[in-house]
C-alpha cells in the first residue's frame, strides 16, 4: 500500500501535541529488559498482572510469590514485594504470608509445570482451603525453561521436546483441566481462564485479573486464573504463529470463560 | 534427694489418673518433677505403668528407670517388670484387695492396703488408684492430702467433674488407711509445713 | 497522491525489538511492517506507517514492551503515493 | 510465675510461643504430634496462627511464607516428615530465613539428616540437641533468638521421651541481645518506589538479570564458618582424671550422665562430654578433652553417626570406640533397651574393658 518512504519515524515521542495513552511498560516494571524469547506471551501476561495491581491501588500493599519457571526472570524486574518460592511450593508460601499480611494482596505467579505437574496438591489444598489468596497459572503446555517438555496440561496431539510425534493420549495420558478442577472445590471463590492471543483477549485478561484480586480484597477466598500465554520456542512453530497456535491449539481443549464467579 | 516411684497396674484402673495426681500434687509443692506414663495400645485391659521422680532440686535421673525406691501396684499382672527395679529399703503399697502375687524383694516394706475394697464400699471401684496414693502419701508425707484433693479436681476431665466428691471421699480414706510417718522420705523439717 | 489521517501514533524501542512480529497482525488498521534493517540484535522490527489510531493493540502484545502510544490532539494528515 | 508440670512437646511449644512464636504450621505424626496440638490450641490466644497442613511439603512452606513476613515462625515433625521438608530446608537457608522447626525424631538415627541434611547445595542449619524437659525449654527461646540473629534456620532435635515426658519447669519470656531490624522482611510497602524486596534463595535481586552463584555462595559459606566459631555449645562432666570419655547427645546423654555420675561416686574414672549443639560440632572442646584420656567412647541410639564428628575431633589422638546401636520399641518410635541405665552401664563397662558394642 504504502513505498517505504512513507515510514514515519517513530524512534522518539511525537512533536505535535499528543496524549501518551500507554507507556513502554507499566509502572510496577522497574525496567523494558529482559532475556525471555521472541514472542514469549508471560511478559504480555505480567504486563496486564501489574497494570491490575496499580489500578486497583494496591501496589503499596501487594506481595508475589513466584514459582520457577521462565518467567522467575522477570521477578528482577517486578516492583511489587517477592517471596521467591520453589518449584510447585508457591500457594503453601502465600498462604503463610497471607496469614500474617492480612491486608496484603498476596498472589501467586505459576507455570503449569510448576503448578499442574510438581505442586498440583498444593494448589488444590490451597484452593480447598478457601485461602484467600489469588493464584495466576501462566499455561503454556510447557517446560518452556527446560527446552519444551510435556506437561501435566500439554494437549493431546501437542507436540514437545518428550512428544516429538505430538502427546498421545494412549501414550501419555490426558492433560489436566486445573482451571475446571478447581472450579469445583467448595473453597474456591472465582476462577477464570483467558488468553494472551490477541489484543482484545489481552485486555480481557486484565479485566478478569481485576476481579480476581477484587475477590481477595473483598475476603470471598481463592482466586484463580489460567492465562493461556505463547511459547513458540518450546512448541517448535515459527514465532508469528504462537497466538494462532494457542488460540486454536491449546484453547481448544483449555476452554477460556469465567468458570466460577461468587 | 531424688526419689523415683512406679505405678503398675492394668488399663482402666486409673493408674495413669493416679500417677498424675500425685505428680501434681508435688509440683504444686515446689518440688522437682518428672513423670512419663506408658501403656499398651488399648483404653483398658493392658499394661500400663507410670514413672514419677519427685526431687527437691534438679532431677538428674532419666525418664526410664532402672531402679525404683516406691512401688504402687494397683494389679499383679504386670508386677514381674518392677519387682526386680526395687531399691533395698523401697516401700511397696499393694492394692490388696485383687494382687494376688508373691512380692519377691528382699529389704522392701510391703504395706497391704485394700483399696479396691474401700473405694468399691465408698461408692466406685474407679477410685481405688485414688486410695492407693493417698495411702502412699500418708505413710511417705511424699505430700499432702489437701494437694492430693486438689490436683485430683484439677487432673479430672470436664466429662468426669461428677466423679470428684468420690474421688476426694477415696483419697481421704486413703490418707487413713495406713499410719501416717511409717516410711517419711523427706525429713522432719521439711515434711513440717 | 492522496491524504491518509494518523490519529495517533507510536513510539518503538527498536533496539530492544526481538522481531517476533506479534504487533503486525493485531494492527487493525495494517500500519505497521517489518523492517527490512536489522537492530543491534540482529533482529528485524516494526516500522509505522500513516494511519495509526493510537488503539494500543500493539502495545497489548508486545513480549518486549517496545511500544508507547500517543494519540493526537488533531490528527496528522500524510499525503502519500498511491 | 511458678513451676508447673508440663509435657515435653507442650513445654517446647509453650517456650516457642514465649519466644514471640506466632506462626506454626505442621502435619501429625507421632511423636511430633503433641507439639502440632499444643499449637493449634493456644497460638490463637496471642492473635498467631497455627494450620494443620495437608503435608510436611506444605508445613514448611507455610512456615517458608510466614517468616517472609518478619513474624518468627516454626515447623516440625519426626526425621521422617523432614525428610520431605530437606528441598525447603537448604532453599530457606539460602534465602536466610530465620525458621525455627522441631524434630521430634523417633531415636538418633536422624543425626546425619539433622547436621548434613538431605538438601541440595551448601548449606548448614543450627542443630540444638535438649538432654531434658527444661532444657529443651531454654533451647527453644535460644533457637529462636539464633535464628534471627544469624538468619538462618535452627533445628531442635528432640525425640519420643522428651516430647513424652513430663517435668516441672518455668516458662517465661527469655531475654536476648537485641536483633537488627528485619528490614527485608516483606509487607508490599515498598511496591512501586523502585526499592521493593525480594527474600530470594539463589541471589537474585532487583534489575539484575544474572545471578552471581558463586559470590551468593561464598557469601553464606562466611557466614556459616562464623556460625561454628561462635555458637559451638557443650557439657561436661568429670573429664579431670578420666580414663575413657564418653560422648553422648540428646536424651541418651541423660542416661550417660546419670550413670558416669553413679559410676564416678563409685571412684570409677569416666567423664561425660554432651554435644548441646549437634552443628556446628563441639570440636575444639572434644579435641582438647580427649587430649588428657586414653579413649573416647561415642554412645549414640543409632549405627554410628555422631562418632564421625568426634573422630574428626580427635583426630587420631586417643582411640574411639562405638558403644551405641540401634534400639526401639515395636512401634518404631524409638524407645528402647537403650533408654536404661542398666543397659547404659554395661555398655560403658564394655568400653573400659576396650570393648566396641555391635550396633
Amino acid at each position: 500500500m504504502s513505498s517505504g518512504s512513507d515510514i514515519l519515524q517513530t524512534d522518539a515521542p511525537p512533536s505535535q501535541p499528543a496524549e501518551k495513552l500507554c507507556a513502554f511498560k507499566p509502572d510496577l516494571l522497574l525496567s523494558e529488559d529482559h532475556h525471555l524469547c521472541p514472542g514469549c506471551g508471560e511478559p504480555i501476561a505480567v504486563r496486564m498482572m501489574l497494570e491490575a495491581i496499580k489500578e486497583l491501588e494496591c501496589s503499596r500493599r501487594a506481595v508475589g510469590v513466584i514459582g520457577i519457571g521462565c518467567y522467575t526472570a522477570l521477578t528482577g524486574i517486578i516492583d511489587t514485594d517477592l517471596v521467591q518460592a520453589l518449584h510447585g511450593r508457591a500457594p503453601s508460601v502465600a498462604t503463610g504470608t497471607k496469614r500474617m499480611l492480612p491486608n496484603g494482596l498476596v498472589y501467586t505467579l505459576q507455570g503449569d509445570g510448576d503448578m499442574v505437574n510438581e505442586g498440583l496438591q498444593e494448589v488444590i489444598h490451597s484452593a480447598a482451603r478457601g485461602e484467600n489468596i489469588t493464584c495466576i497459572l501462566l499455561n503454556n503446555g510447557v517446560f518452556g525453561e527446560t527446552g519444551g517438555h510435556m506437561t501435566a496440561s500439554t494437549v493431546v496431539g501437542q507436540r514437545t521436546k518428550n512428544t516429538i510425534d505430538g502427546r498421545d493420549a494412549k501414550e501419555h495420558g490426558q492433560p489436566i483441566l486445573i482451571s475446571e478442577m478447581l472450579a469445583q472445590l467448595s473453597g474456591t471463590a472465582y476462577v477464570a481462564r483467558c488468553g494472551v492471543f490477541n489484543a482484545s483477549q489481552t485486555v480481557h485478561t486484565k479485566r478478569i485479573l481485576r476481579k480476581a484480586f477484587q475477590t481477595q480484597l473483598d475476603g470471598k477466598g481463592f482466586s484463580f486464573v489460567e492465562i493461556l500465554t505463547m511459547c513458540p520456542t518450546g512448541w517448535f512453530v515459527p514465532v508469528p504463529e504462537g497466538p494462532d497456535y494457542l488460540e486454536n491449539v491449546l484453547g481448544s481443549v483449555h476452554k477460556l470463560g469465567e468458570l466460577k464467579c461468587e | 534427694m531424688e526419689l523415683e516411684i512406679m505405678l503398675t497396674g492394668i488399663g482402666g484402673q486409673g493408674v495413669q489418673l493416679g500417677a498424675q495426681v500425685l505428680a501434681q500434687a508435688a509440683a504444686l509443692e515446689g518440688r522437682e518433677v518428672m513423670y512419663l506414663g506408658t501403656y499398651g495400645g488399648t483404653m483398658r485391659g493392658g499394661n500400663t505403668d507410670s514413672t514419677i521422680v519427685i526431687a527437691d532440686s534438679a532431677i538428674s535421673t532419666p525418664p526410664m528407670v532402672s531402679k525404683i525406691g516406691a512401688a504402687l501396684a494397683m494389679h499383679h499382672e504386670f508386677w514381674r517388670d518392677i519387682e526386680g527395679k526395687l531399691r533395698p529399703g523401697a516401700s511397696v503399697v499393694l492394692n490388696s484387695t485383687v494382687f494376688e502375687r508373691e512380692v519377691d524383694a528382699e529389704g522392701v516394706n510391703i504395706y497391704q492396703v485394700p483399696a479396691t475394697e474401700i473405694a468399691t464400699e465408698l461408692g466406685s471401684p474407679v477410685s481405688a488408684s485414688m486410695v492407693l496414693i493417698a495411702a502412699y502419701a500418708s505413710l511417705s508425707g511424699i505430700v499432702k492430702l489437701e494437694s492430693l484433693i486438689q490436683e485430683m479436681t484439677q487432673s479430672l476431665p470436664s466429662y468426669r467433674q461428677q466423679h470428684v466428691q468420690l474421688n476426694e471421699r477415696a483419697l481421704r480414706a486413703g490418707y487413713q488407711a495406713l499410719d501416717a510417718n511409717l516410711a517419711p522420705c523427706w525429713s522432719q523439717t521439711e515434711v513440717a509445713p | 497522491m492522496t491524504q491518509i489521517k494518523s490519529r495517533g501514533t507510536v513510539n518503538i524501542a527498536t533496539e530492544r525489538c526481538k522481531g517476533c512480529e506479534l504487533c503486525i497482525p493485531v494492527c487493525k488498521p495494517e500500519v505497521l511492517r517489518m523492517s527490512t534493517n536489522r537492530n543491534k540484535l540482529g533482529m528485524r522490527y516494526p516500522e509505522l506507517l500513516p494511519g495509526c489510531t493510537g488503539c494500543t493493540a500493539c502495545l497489548l502484545m508486545c513480549p518486549d514492551f517496545c511500544f508507547e502510544v500517543y494519540r493526537y490532539q488533531e490528527p496528522i494528515l500524510h499525503e502519500v503515493d498511491v | 510465675m511458678t513451676r508447673v508440670l508440663m509435657e515435653g512437646s507442650e513445654a517446647m511449644a509453650k517456650a516457642a510461643i514465649a519466644a514471640g512464636c506466632r506462626f506454626f504450621s505442621g502435619y501429625p505424626m507421632t511423636p511430633f504430634t503433641e507439639t502440632l496440638e499444643y499449637f493449634g490450641k493456644h497460638l490463637p490466644d496471642v492473635g498467631g496462627v497455627s494450620i494443620n497442613a495437608e503435608s510436611e511439603l506444605e508445613a514448611i512452606g507455610m512456615a517458608w511464607g510466614a517468616l517472609a513476613t518478619g513474624a518468627r515462625a516454626a515447623t516440625g515433625s519426626t526425621g521422617q516428615g523432614l525428610a520431605l521438608m530437606q528441598e525447603s530446608l537448604s532453599e530457606i537457608t539460602r534465602a536466610e530465613l530465620p525458621l525455627v522447626y522441631f524434630n521430634m525424631a523417633r531415636g538418633q538415627g536422624d543425626y546425619y539428616q539433622a547436621t548434613r541434611g538431605g538438601g541440595h547445595g551448601d548449606y548448614r542449619n543450627i542443630v540444638l540437641a535438649p538432654i531434658d524437659v527444661n532444657e529443651a525449654v531454654e533451647l527453644t527461646q535460644l533457637a529462636f533468638y539464633l535464628a534471627d540473629l544469624w538468619r538462618n534456620p535452627v533445628q531442635i532435635y528432640g525425640d519420643y521421651l522428651l516430647a513424652h515426658t513430663n517435668e516441672t519447669v518455668e516458662i517465661s519470656t527469655m531475654e536476648f541481645p537485641p536483633l537488627p531490624p528485619k528490614d527485608w522482611a516483606v509487607d508490599g510497602s515498598l511496591g512501586g518506589t523502585g526499592k521493593s524486596r525480594n527474600i530470594n534463595p539463589i541471589g537474585m535481586s532487583k534489575l539484575k538479570h544474572e545471578i552471581e552463584p558463586e559470590a551468593f555462595w561464598r557469601r553464606l559459606h562466611v557466614k556459616h564458618k562464623e556460625i561454628e566459631q561462635a555458637e559451638a555449645r557443650y557439657e561436661e562432666e568429670f573429664l579431670e582424671g578420666a580414663e575413657m570419655l564418653v560422648v553422648a547427645f540428646g536424651t541418651v546423654a541423660r542416661f550417660v550422665r546419670y550413670v558416669v555420675r553413679e559410676m564416678r561416686s563409685e571412684g570409677i574414672a569416666v567423664g561425660y562430654i554432651r554435644p548441646i549443639t549437634l552443628w556446628p560440632f563441639p570440636y575444639e572442646a572434644i579435641s582438647n578433652a580427649a587430649q588428657n584420656t586414653q579413649k573416647v567412647a561415642v554412645l549414640e541410639q543409632n549405627g554410628g553417626q555422631m562418632i564421625d564428628d568426634v573422630r574428626l575431633a580427635v583426630l587420631g589422638s586417643a582411640p574411639v570406640v562405638a558403644l551405641g546401636g540401634f534400639s526401639s520399641d515395636e512401634a518404631g518410635f524409638g524407645i528402647g533397651p537403650i533408654h536404661g541405665t542398666d543397659n547404659i552401664r554395661d555398655r560403658i563397662e564394655h568400653g573400659l574393658a576396650g570393648q566396641e558394642v555391635m550396633p
